[in-house]
């Protein structure tokens, strides 16, 4: 499957992937309002089902998602960055509350909207063009002063503005590391051929790219059974242990010590 | 009259059928002397505005069925009808035509009505009008679904808007059963065009000019590459 | 007489038919106390033709220019119009809607009419469509972007919805390139609406104060619950 048609459900959008793509592009969908982490974890939920990794589309979801992520901190950051950084809970509170207000008012106005349209329940207009004998006086008389010559060069605009295709999303602005799955593989079967190590120590001095396709080589070995990880606390340290039931079926502990034994 | 005077005929059971209608007779009276029918009768009032809504002649069984009525009793409200609708009395008459009755307006007022349409109604274009005239002049014929495609969000209304003034019309259906259009001649006419050759080439506004494949397969592939709103919207 | 009263009888029992068939009544009155209305004045019968015909309201400016008679001449013929097609004496009523004058059914007979054309006048409005719809009409023009930050949620599908319903259209692009939204004058139609001008002002439904106290109250507290785990976390 492509990458393109991921569904998704999220609070402002459902559809596909590649329409949310163009959306955002055509600032349709504010990119400030979508919460990236749902559209990763939709993205996971799919791995999860399909039971499998494509590595191709994986890392084409990496480099969307990293460019779109980079797209909202500029667009979150640009212009106000020390204001928006420094924003007092006072001030956060105040914003919000202007949009609760803005939202009550027009769900009120909607309100009464709904009200004047069942109000009006019942009436009907005639929608029956004129009879042919009329329409044909308006042809008749069309080419006179009445008419009023239109430009045809409207229409040829109109025609430009519909061939034009949607720009393709720019990643120019990230610098494209070719960094291969495979090869990320191959550094982490080095190191667990040596034991427990930790995420860090794989990726140390790496770049972000490279970061980012490690962990996807470490999830596909965990895929593949051939590791086992866990990491205490968020934002901590990432434990990476050969998986234990390849060597011992039953050693099902986990943890440093047992690391250790297994290491030793 | 001939026809109202069979329907009184055929609906002995109204007070008008004893009297023989004759309108064009009464208009010549003093108003006294005509039955006072501010009040239209409510079945009457129903049938007057089954009339007004249908752009199709309604027969007397339609009009029964609708109104839930006994086709005697929908008869005789045609017959009041008839009497405030005859020639002569408003703007508005009461015809018998193809084996139906519509409301039509009075030939007297034609003159205006024919002001009035071919006065150039708002002057502009809208964005949407102008790009689904726009497709349809230069892909012709072309169904409703192919123009929704092409631009992305529905073309309905613009094409309502644009039938309703006479700049476009159809021209049979798709083999798929799609409402085809065209353009009209009123539309060569208010773009001052004297054929459908003379519309512009369109190269001057092509964004990509190198583009070989032909424009109606080229305006799709846009409209789809846009990313088709409607899908989203489905 | 009592043939008329039986035709009411016969008529589904709309609002109407509770009321006595007044033509009973009335013809015991002396016709000459009626107002004469049988004849209606030239200029209004072409107004009504007019009126009639068009699908569109129009202006009283549209209807003299047709008529080629006075502005004040046609408001006075209008005049004769509402009165004769006052709501509940006919089938049809004369209102000023979206802008100009109209002719509409009266909703007495829709019954009839939902047999007759056997769909409903009009598909009901969703919470979202009437959301969507109060911030177009209140804020016009406006782009979906911004109809969407105001609701919180997606705006799209509600304003595919308006937009083949012709309640909205497009009006341009934004400076951003998403396209701005008005409403129609479907919209002001639909809705019972002469103009914009008669929506109430956006400032009746603000919450009082006390309401904003507690509101802002609760978010100083959720801002600060969240502020406090942010540090945490970091």
């Amino acid at each position: 499957m492509s990458i393109a048609a991921l569904e998704l459900d999220l609070d402002v959008f459902s559809g596909p992937f590649d329409l949310l793509l163009t959306l955002i592009l055509r600032e349709e969908i504010d990119l400030r309002e979508l919460a990236l982490a749902d559209v990763v974890l939709a993205y996971l939920d799919h791995l999860e089902r399909r039971g499998e990794l494509d590595l191709e589309t994986a890392t084409e979801f990496i480099v969307l998602v990293a460019a779109l992520l980079e797209l909202k901190s500029r667009l979150l950051l640009s212009g106000e960055e020390q204001e928006l950084l420094e924003i007092e809970p006072e001030q956060a509170a105040e914003e919000l509350l202007a949009r609760m207000l803005d939202a009550r008012r027009y769900r009120a106005a909607a309100g009464h909207l709904a009200q004047l349209f069942a109000g009006e329940h019942g009436v009907r207009f005639r929608l029956v063009p004129p009879p042919p004998s009329l329409r044909r006086a308006i042809v008749h008389q069309a080419d006179g002063s009445a008419g009023g010559g239109r430009d045809a060069n409207q229409l040829g605009e109109a025609i430009g503005r519909l061939l034009l295709l949607p720009p393709t999303i720019s990643l120019r602005h990230i610098a494209m590391h070719r960094v291969s799955v495979a090869e990320r593989l191959a550094h982490l079967r080095r190191l667990l051929r040596r034991g427990s190590f930790s995420f860090d120590e794989a990726v140390r001095d790496a770049d972000r790219m490279t970061v980012a396709v490690t962990l996807f080589a470490l999830l596909d070995l965990y895929k593949r059974g051939e590791v086992d990880w866990e990491q205490p606390e968020s934002f901590g340290e990432i434990a990476i242990h050969p998986s234990a039931h390849q060597l011992a079926p039953t050693a099902l502990a986990r943890g440093a010590a047992h690391a250790e034994a297994i290491a030793g | 009259m001939s026809e109202l005077a069979q329907v009184n005929a055929e609906a002995p059971a109204t007070p008008h059928a004893a009297q023989p209608p004759s309108a064009q007779h009464e208009a010549q009276l003093p108003a006294a002397e005509h039955e006072a029918e501010q009040e239209v009768p409510a079945l009457a009032r129903t049938v007057e505005a089954l009339l007004f809504l249908s752009s199709e002649p309604l027969g007397a069984g339609e009009l029964a069925e609708a109104t839930q009525a006994g086709e005697g009793a929908v008869r005789a409200a045609l017959a009041v009808l008839a009497e405030q609708y005859a020639p002569g009395r408003r703007g508005i008459t009461l015809r018998e035509l193809g084996g139906g009755w519509t409301l039509a307006s009075d030939p007297s007022t034609e003159d205006a009505a024919r002001r009035l349409f071919s006065r150039p109604r708002a002057a502009t274009l809208s964005p949407a009008q102008a790009e689904t005239l726009a497709i349809v002049a230069y892909l012709q014929p072309v169904s409703r679904p192919e123009i929704t495609r092409i631009r992305g969000v529905s073309a309905d209304s613009a094409a309502a808007t644009l039938l309703d003034r006479g700049l476009i019309e159809e021209a049979g259906h798709s083999q798929f059963g799609a409402v085809l259009y065209r353009t009209t001649t009123q539309f060569l006419k208010l773009f001052g065009l004297r054929d459908l050759d003379q519309l512009p080439d369109i190269a001057r506004w092509d964004p990509t000019p190198e583009e070989q494949a032909e424009l109606r397969e080229r305006l799709l592939r846009a409209g789809e590459a846009r990313g088709g709103a409607g899908a989203a919207d489905s």
